[in-house]
């Protein structure tokens, strides 16, 4: 399946892009989806995400055609 | 219900801003009797260090988003009326205002509880990221406080 | 501290006094990253009646001196910086600001916390008292609810 | 002793004075002071006072030149 992933901030700079677009098999979840991005690591708890531009959890199901964004803790405000 | 969501690349004068606001509701104006303001501002200091510049990173669509959840959920518990919220964006100097909410309510109660809850909500759940520039290089702040 | 406290019989504009206090603040302003504000405005309606114009009676000296006080009790509690309470007396018309309240603190908490007691303080402590005009006749508002 | 008495609000209606200056005999407390302005009749509880313009109650003491004020529930904001 064809799925945009997006990088933010601090993470943005440690993954050393800010974007970019896979076709991964045999996943189901995010943290399925975080492995095949990091060389097989587990999705870290200081790393949050969101699906589609929505929050999500590690446990969250990615789809074909989905936008999957990594990022640190949010300080805005 | 009128609502304005603004994200601002550039400073702006947040009394002037709540003053066109409050304008653009005209007559509807008068069936509120209270309204809440909370104004962020970025200090010259954080955290003992000297700050120079900050820098305001954001998730184009899904930080508008989550604002306008943010706002929606809160106004169905609380029953407030019209909403503005306007947040900067990139580079931000000491003393430019960083975020302005303003609530009108016809009773007092649900302004002034959605402003502070709006601001908390907005700090931990709306994806913006500060970097600051300080004398010791730059860093990204890393959480923000509670309260 | 800079502080205001302003009693007025003619109607002003919240915005350009918000706006003038905080230019009076100087560089002082940059120590403070949270502003809250509360403007409590006279609605054209209450309880079930339309009310036309109101006459807001104070008790001058006593109306002064129970805002500077409820304001150095709330400082002391939470630690907030500059205040500004303008409080209209006299005639007010449907629309009017009657009540603007502004609080600085180095944190949010101060600020919104203190506008919040402040403004029910005000309604419970400060001798002001309201008589409405309605097409029914002249009617003092008995008491103020809460929240 | 000398004290000043003022009323405000519905009370200043009801009373038909806004202020006057008396010399009560014998009277120790604001709850005193009121059954000399209002015929014997006890203070009602929904008539508040002050002492030298800061709130009292009925057993606060009045002393010469004080300034008591009578008046209704505060609705002011």
């Amino acid at each position: 399946m064809a799925i945009r992933i997006r990088y933010f901030a601090s993470l943005r700079e440690t993954m050393g892009r800010t974007s970019e677009d896979i076709n991964p098999e045999g996943i189901a979840t995010v943290a399925d989806l975080w492995k095949v991005l990091d060389e097989g690591r587990p999705l870290p708890d200081r790393v949050l995400c969101a699906v589609n531009q929505e929050h999500a959890t590690a446990t969250t199901l990615v789809h074909d055609g989905d936008e999957v964004a990594f990022f640190p803790p949010v300080t805005g405000g | 219900m009128i609502q304005t969501i603004s994200l601002r690349d550039h400073p702006f004068d947040p009394y002037a801003e709540l003053s066109a606001f409050t304008t653009q509701l005209k007559a509807e104006r008068q069936l509120y009797g209270a309204e809440s303001h909370f104004i962020g501002t970025m200090r010259n200091f954080n955290e003992g260090a000297a700050v120079s510049t900050l820098w305001l990173e954001h998730y184009p669509g899904m930080t508008e988003g989550e604002i306008a959840r943010i706002i929606e959920e809160e106004r169905k518990n609380l029953g407030f009326g019209p909403a503005l919220v306007i947040h900067r964006i990139g580079q931000v100097a000491p003393g430019e205002p960083i975020v302005v909410i303003a609530l009108f309510s016809t009773h007092r109660r649900a302004a002034l509880e959605g402003t502070q809850r709006i601001i908390e909500r907005l700090k931990h759940e709306a994806p913006f990221w500060k970097k600051e520039r300080t004398p010791q290089g730059d860093r990204w702040v890393e959480s923000n406080t509670k309260g």
